[in-house]
């Protein structure tokens, strides 16, 4: 996208190729922002209910990994999923009805913000037990790998869920069955209200991946280019049959970690540190000083972006709610073959 | 007499605990400097200091299989699981270490350990996170499960359950935190052993617990409107469960209606019901009712977990039928 | 017709599924190159090779999630966690992934997953590898639970099982594996719906299922002696339960005793309890009777284990006392 | 012990102090030998029943190990701990009456040959739940910690456990707190029918500890000489405050897994490789080359061993079993004070 003289990319989900493959990265973060900014507000509004976790601060990480899979891939990841939802396709208005609890939501309304689901995109959901989505990483991986595909499982989770024994399990399993798993760990150096020195002996957690005998590399993930950078080399690393690689991508939550967070537990100085960084100022700041975009392009990119969330949250509040008689649909498959 | 919220009522009761004994210790996943999760002990590090009070790595399987070891070596640990679903990652060291290890080893060693979670729906959290498991470890002999539904039980089940030298775990019903009321400044520990009744009636027995206790008194009411006298009772102790209190209220009004959060098949409700009919069979002028949630993991959206949680209509409707059956 | 053992057959039901469905596989602690904790599967490893059946790390949760997730993948797996003891490691799993994912994705997915386990007590195996939880997993929806007692079901299950969109569970009590029979050689799938009346009678209807089915049928042999005349249901399936079978039969029978080798409290056999009451309460000419395992961690010594089980002469004596009830 | 001129030891469990400290080792090595042999005769006689799981080969590890611990060390095990209990001061009687069921067993009967306890010599039992008894390992030391002892707790598990989530939150905590515990991987090269290379993706089980930053060594566990050396510094680094060790012993188990199992998944010549490594040859070969015994000595403590295991298996035999009344006493404490 060149200086405000090609037209506004009118559909967030199938741009214009731009020019400069940089400024797509840069509207996916704004995009994924703005959203989630959307969101506090629906939230005070009580449009939304339940745990929501904002990914605000973190948006390179979303972009850059998901952005070096195909969509061949599979991916599975946490309850703080809004970002990985999106630059993933599933569509703004999908995720928004899904938060409002209607039946267009991308779970018809039974996930909320922890659970959105579209497994047509290969996006198996968000899992709100920390570190419950790794074993099905793993099984989705030797599942791809026994049907003879050659698609990668990303899964991501955050530095907490590293202390948890299911982690040790699969990236036991998955080095030793050499599964095409890539591990994203979102290292945010909280898991709510307790620091990454408080949660683990040792902080370097990359460093973890040696014991498993797994490649690994730790990023800046505050850098978007730099995320995509690395995820593509592990994304390569992992198809072309090198087993499991092991990302680390370090980054900082700019909110609390829900909306029931008074956030007590951080320093505002630290905060305020990591906010300098933000990975859209910092992308922003580079492609501006490149002449890559202008002023206009970048207001251009937010109204198109702006709009598109407009229009999201009018479908999703026009939208209709699941009929209470449906209840229990879909807790068994529908179709069941009887057998005996 | 002092306004108090539940969620106060156990903080005060930890740190009355705290100050009381030394061996006693609070330990579990940001209960430190976050203050806990549902701020149930905000303010105690401060006062306590990070000896006693144990911001825990996310190992639900260590930290809880560690206050065991603990316990059983002259500590009195309070371990929190932030809820009951991260429970399940610890089951093993609960139900294979903490209620087996006294009978296993003889009564060699004992467990002095509580645990606490909070448990229950409603809060629109979804599958996950919304589990009422607390019939299931009614199941499990050797440990001693309490649910404290009022202020008096949030203040004073604590000291009770950190006196038995068997293990007690304690379920707080997510809804219940911001409740509030008067509780006397001298408010004393509370027994673990009986069943109350909280609302005294002639025609009807409602048996419930925790999170639905509030339901129930609110169907009572409606009830009442419409001329039938319930009695309710709280369980308050889900293992062992006080049936003497149970069977002579059944035996005053010939109905019984249980109420329990848990899904309905396999729920403690199934439990309450059976020892009714073992004990008192020849009573019943009725079949014994239950109002359980739906069986289906509970959906975000509110109109739909609204349909899966017992509700004051429900148990109305359920209490109406048992008096009207014959 | 062949002379088979209950582990010949499970073992000949997965070799067929293994040739039958290149989507299924078997995974699990040492069921390759040692052949299965319990034997079932020795042989499988040299006919189908690694990819097919695979020696996992001791990693319950790992491998059971790993399983979920394949099965969301296009595959077929059967899962062998090596004994109900050790399930609790994958429970979380099994109960917020395999039994949720269906529903909390508005059917965008589904498990069609297989696990099998070994249950019960009665070796003297001690408290920690004794345990019959399979009451426990008839709580959680989305599941369907099965206990084979039979040849016939140990040979038949799996095929259905494997057919199932959803994830199935099944029990197979330690006892059985060398219990022997014939079986004819075409003996097919067998149905995961219905209940059999195993033996029929008209003075009391006892419901079953598993390990205690042939205590059971023992005891009935008894009581015929002594002119009570008894119904053995086998309910086979614990989730869903087939009220229809046990329903008919207490209408006939007008007495029911359920035999479950769970802890008493909390039980499978309270819930049977609970809907005979619910269902055909004005049927009853008596309480509805259980007889269960004594409430305590199984202990290892012989007559102590005997003591706290199911055995016939209790079955017997409950049954007896029933039928010499009003 | 010299030369048949000192009188044969009386007591197993109080022997006279030998004039060469490695004579005791040998005599109790000898001792959990040959019990466990006795073992496999009760067993085929029907005399023990369930699970019994030996430890003929890896008896190097409990006498080096245990012997470097004092009396206030709390030890936790697992369900192949006869030599642990033995070399203890769990008397073979106790051992042996709890494997036939009897109320003199050291369980009173309940708990059979995975289950001894004996909490008077801080022996916290066999734990028959692989990686188990870790996270209680962590708590006994973790008390003794806040209590101002300076215990240390050893905890005994396979290089099977090593896989299981338990043992890496457990690791994590004890290094995390710096807590004074031991941590014994008896390497035997198999969980189960389940050769370490098909468990782990990194065999190197030692080099685990370091990304915990856990301080660890791998010694010769057919070396009781070489395991009490490493376990004297491990014991005097874990008590000295510098916070847990892990310590890998490399062993073999000569017999099968358990008595159920009939032992197809290990290659003959392999047993046969590490039958030639037999820790009580070694050492017997050792003190016979350097005069230290002979075979006059060896054959009195033979005797001595014997007469021990003989009397315990009598006393056994004669002993009571638990009155059937009594199944339900101990599930919870008899005195429980009532308050409210
Ligand atoms: C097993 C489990 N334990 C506890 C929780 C409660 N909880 C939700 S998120 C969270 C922190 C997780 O931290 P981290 O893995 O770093 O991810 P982040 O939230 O920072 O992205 C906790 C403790 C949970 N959901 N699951
Ligand atoms: C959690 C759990 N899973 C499985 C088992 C069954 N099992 C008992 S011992 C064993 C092998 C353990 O191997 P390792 O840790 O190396 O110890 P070893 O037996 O070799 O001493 C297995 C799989 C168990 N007891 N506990
Ligand atoms: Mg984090
Ligand atoms: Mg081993």
């Amino acid at each position: 996208m060149t200086a405000g003289t090609q037209p506004v990319v009118q559909s967030a989900t199938r741009p214009a190729a731009p020019a400069d493959p940089r400024v797509e990265l840069l509207r996916q973060m704004v995009r994924v922002r703005r959203f989630e900014e959307r969101c506090v507000q629906l939230y005070s509004a009580a449009k939304i209910r339940g745990f929501m976790h904002l990914y605000i601060g973190e948006e390179a990480v979303a972009v850059g990994a998901i952005g070096a899979l195909s969509a061949d891939d599979a991916i599975v990841s946490t309850y703080r999923e809004h970002g990985h939802a999106l630059v993933r396709g599933v569509s703004a208005e999908a995720v928004t009805a899904e938060m409002f609890g209607r039946v267009t939501g991308c779970s018809r309304g039974r996930g909320g913000s922890m659970h959105l689901f579209d497994i047509g995109r290969r996006f198996y959901g968000g899992n709100a037990i920390v570190a419950g989505g790794l074993p099905l990483a793993v099984g989705l991986a030797l599942a791809d790998r026994m049907r003879g595909r050659s698609a990668v499982t990303a899964c991501f989770f955050g530095d907490g869920a590293v202390a948890e024994g299911e982690f040790h399990e699969c990236m036991n399993l998955a080095a030793l069955w050499r599964l095409p798993v890539l591990f994203c760990c979102e290292n945010n150096r909280y898991a709510m209200g307790t620091a990454l020195e408080r949660t683990h002996a040792v902080t370097d957690l990359a460093a973890r991946a040696g014991s498993y005998g797994m490649p690994s590399a730790a990023v800046d993930g505050m850098d978007v280019l730099a995320v995509r950078a690395a995820a593509l080399d592990a994304v390569a690393s992992v198809r072309g049959g090198h087993g499991p690689f092991f990302l680390e991508l370090r980054t900082y939550r700019f909110r609390a970690h829900s909306m029931y967070d008074p956030d007590r537990y951080r320093d505002k100085a630290e905060i305020a540190r990591w906010k300098r960084r933000d990975p859209i100022d910092r992308l922003l700041k580079q492609l501006t000083d490149g002449g890559a975009v202008d002023a206009a392009a970048v207001a251009a990119m937010e109204a198109a972006v702006a709009a598109e969330i407009d229009a999201a949250v009018a479908a999703a509040d026009a939208a209709p709610v699941e009929d209470v008689a449906d209840l229990t649909r879909f807790l068994l498959a529908e179709q069941r073959t009887r057998h005996g | 007499m002092a306004e108090i919220t539940y969620r106060e009522a156990l903080r005060e009761a930890l740190r009355d605990a705290l100050r009381r004994d030394e061996r006693v210790f609070l330990m579990g996943e940001d209960v430190g400097r976050y203050g806990g999760a549902f701020g149930v002990s905000l303010g105690l590090l401060e006062e306590f200091g990070p000896e006693r009070i144990r911001d825990t790595p996310l190992s639900e399987s260590a930290f809880v299989g560690a206050g065991i070891g603990a316990a059983m070596n002259g500590m009195r640990p309070v371990v929190e699981i932030m809820t009951v679903n991260f429970s399940l990652l610890a089951l093993d060291q609960i139900m294979n270490n903490a209620a087996t290890l006294r009978h296993m080893s003889a009564g060699q060693c004992g467990v002095p350990l509580v645990i606490r979670m909070t448990t229950g729906g409603g809060r629109q959290l979804a599958a996950q996170h919304s589990h009422s498991l607390e019939g299931w470890y009614a199941h499990i002999p050797g440990l001693r499960i309490a649910a404290p539904a009022t202020l008096a039980d949030a203040r004073g089940m604590l000291w009770t359950a950190l006196q038995d030298p068997d293990p007690v775990l304690v379920f707080e019903h997510g809804s219940l935190y911001n409740t509030s009321g008067d509780l006397p400044d001298d408010a004393g520990p509370t027994d673990l052993d009986r069943a109350r009744i909280r609302r005294a009636g002639r025609d009807v027995t409602i048996v419930t617990y925790g999170g639905t206790l509030g339901k129930t008194l609110t169907a009572a009411e409606e009830l009442a409107d419409s001329g039938v006298d319930a009695e309710v009772i709280d369980l308050r102790v889900l293992r062992p469960i006080d049936d003497v209190t149970v069977m002579e209220s059944v035996a005053r009004t010939h109905r019984a209606l249980i109420v329990d959060e848990g899904w309905r098949s396999g729920s403690l409700a199934a439990e309450i019901t059976t020892r009714i009919v073992e004990q008192a069979f020849y009573e019943l002028d009725a079949p014994v009712g239950r109002v359980c949630s739906a069986e289906v993991p509970l959906p975000y959206a509110q109109h739909l977990e609204a349909a899966a949680l017992p509700q004051p209509a429900g148990i109305v409707r359920a209490a109406g039928e048992l008096v009207g059956a014959s």
